[in-house]
């Protein structure tokens, strides 16, 4: 097995056997949607009209306060250090570990998604494209996620700190993704568009993430 | 910060490096291992093959211990193994076997790493050392919470180590029982550290 | 002056920025003033320390 | 021989140079503002489409051209930390942080005030503000995570990688209105069409306060040496008065 | 001075120096609020209608980000430990801290919101019902927020896990909070009451949070 | 756990626990401080006026210094002497300098403590002692990390308490340069600490 599926494997593994993480992340994306219509009144038209919207943000908030553990636990025991001195580049680490992130928080958060959607009323023939577009935009949400992680794994502060970091790197992420659901609600044919504009953000952000990650995580071993 | 050193140290060679708290022994061991950049100077490695990157054939061996509470013993080592070396599953399965074996882990091997004692766990760590083999060792304190037998045990693997050929270079006070190793003195810093500097 | 109907808007938008950039330098003097000060202190301190280079503490009670 | 930069980046070297320029800069500053600010209110020409409310272009543009500056400076001083391991360029970029994130505030306020009475609204979601919105936001960014940290040189270092990932805002806002159909005016080469009676309040006002930003960067940078230099003594003190108490045990 | 108003004005003049945690809440308040038109689109009456709701649930998010700070630093240098064994019962501790929090972040969180409305183009004359429910409100927010810090002082993970358990618990602020400046958009005479109700949970928090909170605080100890 | 142990101190006494690691010195200590509750047993004070509540009357200072970086090394003291005591700001600042003083601080006064040395932020923690008057003092080593000068200071502390009525129980090693201290001697636990046990 390679260095790279190697660490894939295990973070997956430990993602599995400490579940809680995966269980508070979900319970947290369902109590912020639970909260909006709460805030903004049982109106059933307003709630899917902007049921979209919603979702994403809250998908993004959901999966940014799980980004803190993503070096953090790796750096407490040494495991990051260790990896340091290992033929498989750092860089190479950063996409095993955020790509473990993505499967273990990403996917699992966008599958929910559409169940969610039931409560904000959203139209039920939509759930093919929310949950296709969430799947193709939340690699981003992860990797660009792992810059924020990386730069503030000595910081004070670190969840509210990672946010404002992290969440303009999101916007495009999240305007894409959007207007993509806003296409296919109404039959328009610009949803192709908008979903390859969200493909090619998360492979871009695959591609660049782990260089800075990878940087700032150096700069914090000397 | 340290100045003024330099150093050589062979292939077979124990280099010991000794000196009081805070003279710099934890730093010069990250510096060749790659994490700090020196200031001035340079660490470089003579191989037959002309010069290599000396982080990358290179076991670093900290205060930390590297083990994940939520593997077992087992599962620990195997990810080592796989993550320097690669190989297939039986290849590691075997190495690791040897390896707990080496350090009387055995019985341990599937239970989950965090209900080891503190000693456990840096034998478990150290345990590293064998299931993927590189030619320099760098250990830091390595005896550091290990009992006179696991000392014991990583001297004979230190000495065999040697005998193949290895290259260690160890921040330790005790001599492993080595037969002829090299002490590297550094001495105590004549300024108090710097109140920022986080031990 | 009659700056048209807008006038409000105009004379906002000057206002808004007669504010950010009053802070901003207000805010850069200041801190130049507290810096020069403290620096004022530890060299003065420093002086103190070399001109009495007593070997014990003159008011700790060691 | 020491090369021209060598010599600037030598911290004490750069606090007698920018002592001796700082105070032209800063006249010449107040002078072009005041000359350009007398004719803007008193001289130019209301627009013929836009009326005096053509008069918020004199703030909005330098100010949005700053937050770009700023910007870039902080990302080029970066680069420079990064790169040459210069300390001025941490001193430098620390400094022009703040800075550009003033001017990006009063772009954008200036610039939504204008909004009102040209679009009927204070704000709307089109590329160019949102990009420098995020541009502010990336400001913030680059603040708090400085702030967050002890390690001096280590806050350094981490906030070059963030700017350094945030430096492709600044495409992004400047060809923003020629990619993307949007409200706000593109860039039509405006500054050289433009009648002369505009355009030259415009360039006044625009190097006035390009000069008070190059100002209160050299204040915020010899700032900032000082600031270090307190510390550096203060520890320095610390440490004496711990081995003068050691001593004095004997 | 009384051990109440020396720790109230010890934690204050903290605030003020380590000025930064407010200024990254603030951050994150403002670009949460950003992003939300940005996934629902430009549609201004739309923004409007929903602006309360959003700058509520934002400041609740970015109120509970700040909150695990609350009690770690004491923790950390062993302040708490010594508070414990004062003349101050543990639970006025606990008060002085919330109110501080609440001073230092609550009252700046409520004050920003109008600024951020304007972005939401919500109606200015809304202005003063909105500054004053939040400054109602907001008290409820930093002390039950004051029970989860003190619950996870010693959790990993402890942002995500926080915000699951104080967000429940803050749904009645939200929802007079909303109802109010619903009343008061309207121009109906609901207003009041609304209002009343939302001092009404302040003030109960006020006195049921320290207990719990204390309590919590005491079991880490041991 | 510690178990069949009782004792009594009395006034102007000093009561040193000493034992090896683990032998449970700090858990009997947090004990008496009223962190820990007893799993059988009590902890009591008799005073002139009935009995007290024993956590209410003491200073408790353990590994960690209470000293917040941001404070300048005279506001922190006079928080805590505000915290225990109250008072009006000029007799704090009396204290407070007294305390400062005692412990060779006064030049440091006004700097962030963040900026002070270990040893210094350790003594700035005792100083604690002095700024609010209370009749039982609970050390979990005090000495730790402090040199021979502040030793010393510590002990003189220590005597003058003692001789004013007070009462000391610490944990620690060292005689404090005491006249006739009592010694509380724990034994060392028979089993090896749990693994999951955290020192
Ligand atoms: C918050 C709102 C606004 C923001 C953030 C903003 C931002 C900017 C920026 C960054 C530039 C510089 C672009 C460059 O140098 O290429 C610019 C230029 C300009 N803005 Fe705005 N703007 C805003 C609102 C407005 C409004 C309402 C108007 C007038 C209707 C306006 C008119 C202009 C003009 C005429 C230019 C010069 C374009 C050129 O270079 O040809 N802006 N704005
Ligand atoms: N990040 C840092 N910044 C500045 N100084 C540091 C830093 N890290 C360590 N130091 C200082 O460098 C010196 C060498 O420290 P080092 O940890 O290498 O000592 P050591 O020989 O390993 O000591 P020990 O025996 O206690 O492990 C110390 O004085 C320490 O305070
Ligand atoms: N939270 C805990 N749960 C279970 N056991 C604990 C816990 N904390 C401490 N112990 C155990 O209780 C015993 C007493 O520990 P204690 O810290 O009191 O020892 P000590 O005498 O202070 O030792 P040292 O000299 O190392 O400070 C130890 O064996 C320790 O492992
Ligand atoms: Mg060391
Ligand atoms: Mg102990």
């Amino acid at each position: 097995m390679s260095a790279f599926l190697a660490l894939l494997k295990r973070d997956l593994t430990l993602a599995v056997r400490e579940g809680a993480a995966l269980g508070t992340a979900l319970g947290f994306y369902l109590v912020v949607v639970a909260m909006l219509p709460l805030g903004l009144g049982p109106d059933l038209k307003l709630l899917s009209r902007i049921a979209p919207g919603i979702l994403w943000i809250a998908l993004l908030l959901a999966a940014l306060l799980s980004l803190p553990r993503l070096f953090e636990a790796d750096q407490e025991d040494g495991s990051l250090e260790v990896m340091a001195t290992a033929p498989l580049a750092l860089e190479l680490a950063v996409v095993a570990k955020a790509l473990a992130h993505w499967i273990s928080t990403g996917i699992p958060l966008a599958l929910a998604a559409p169940v969610l959607g039931l409560m904000l009323n959203l139209d039920i023939a939509l759930t093919p494209a929310l949950v296709a577009t969430m799947l193709a935009g939340t690699p981003a949400i992860s990797f660009l996620g792992s810059i924020g992680a990386a730069l503030t794994l000595k910081a004070r502060r670190g969840g509210l700190l990672i946010a404002l970091l992290v969440l303009p790197l999101y916007i495009p992420t999240l305007i894409f993704g959007i207007s993509a659901l806003g296409f296919a609600g109404l039959g328009q044919d610009g949803f192709t568009a908008s979903f390859l504009i969200l493909l090619a953000i998360s492979v871009a952000s695959v591609a660049a993430a782990p260089v800075a990650a990878a940087a700032a995580l150096r700069l914090q071993m000397s | 910060m340290i100045s003024d050193l330099s150093f050589t140290a062979k292939a077979g060679e124990a280099l010991l490096v000794v000196g009081p708290n805070g003279a710099g022994k934890t730093t010069l061991i990250r510096t060749i291992a790659g994490f700090i950049a020196p200031v001035a100077g340079s660490v470089s490695l003579k191989g037959d093959d002309g010069d290599r990157d000396i982080a990358a054939c290179c076991h670093y061996v900290g205060h930390l211990t590297g083990v994940k509470a939520n593997l077992s013993a087992a599962e620990n080592l195997a990810f080592w193994a796989a993550y320097f070396d690669g190989g297939d599953g039986n290849a590691i399965a075997e190495r690791v076997d040897d390896a707990l074996a080496h350090f009387g882990l055995l019985d341990l091997a599937d239970y989950p790493a965090g209900l080891l004692s503190a000693g456990q766990k840096r034998r478990l760590g150290l345990a590293r050392l064998i299931v993927a083999s590189r030619p320099i060792w760098l250990l830091d304190e390595p005896t550091v919470s290990l009992d006179a037998a696991s000392t014991e045990l990583l001297a004979k693997l230190i000495q065999q180590h040697l005998a193949g050929g290895g290259l260690v270079i160890a921040a330790t006070h005790l001599p492993l029982g080595l037969d002829e190793p090299v002490y590297l003195r550094l001495g105590a810093r004549t300024a108090t550290p710097s109140p920022e500097a986080r031990p | 002056m009659d700056l048209g109907p807008h006038a409000a808007f105009i004379w906002a938008s000057y206002g808004a920025f007669v504010a950010i950039v009053g802070l901003l330098i207000g805010w850069t003097l200041f801190d130049g003033w507290r810096q020069a000060n403290a620096l004022a202190d530890a060299e003065r301190r420093g002086l103190k320390r070399r001109s009495t280079s007593a070997p014990a503490s003159d008011r700790g009670s060691a | 021989m020491q090369t021209l930069t060598q010599r600037l980046a030598n911290p004490t070297r750069f606090m007698e140079l920018s002592r001796a320029v700082l105070p032209w800069v800063a006249a010449g500053a107040c002078l072009l503002i005041a000359y350009a600010m007398y004719l803007v209110f008193l001289v130019a020409p209301p627009d013929y489409q836009q009326g005096e409310t053509v008069k918020i272009m004199y703030i909005h543009l330098p100010s949005a051209w700053l937050a770009m500056m700023g910007y870039s400076i902080v990302a080029v001083s970066r680069f420079g930390l990064l790169v040459f391991r210069h300390p001025l360029a941490d001193v430098s970029a620390k400094a022009a942080a703040p800075i550009g994130a003033a001017f990006t505030l009063a772009a954008l306020i200036t610039g939504s005030l204008w909004g009102k009475p040209m679009w009927g609204t204070y704000w709307v979601w089109d590329a160019r503000l949102t990009s420098v919105l995020i541009l502010f936001f990336l400001y913030l960014g680059l603040i708090a995570l400085r702030s967050s940290l002890d390690d001096e040189s280590l806050a350094g270092k981490l906030t070059a990688v963030l700017a350094l990932v945030g430096v492709a805002i600044l495409p992004i806002i400047k060809f923003s209105v020629d990619w993307w159909n949007t409200l706000h005016q593109p860039s039509t080469g405006f500054t050289s069409t433009v009648d002369p009676s505009m355009r030259t309040p415009l360039l006044i006002s625009a190097v006035g306060f390009t000069l008070l930003f190059i100002a209160l960067h050299l204040k915020a940078m010899q700032t900032e040496i000082v600031r270090r230099r307190v510390k550096a003594m203060r520890m320095a003190q610390v440490e004496r008065d711990e081995q003068r108490f050691s001593a004095g045990a004997e």
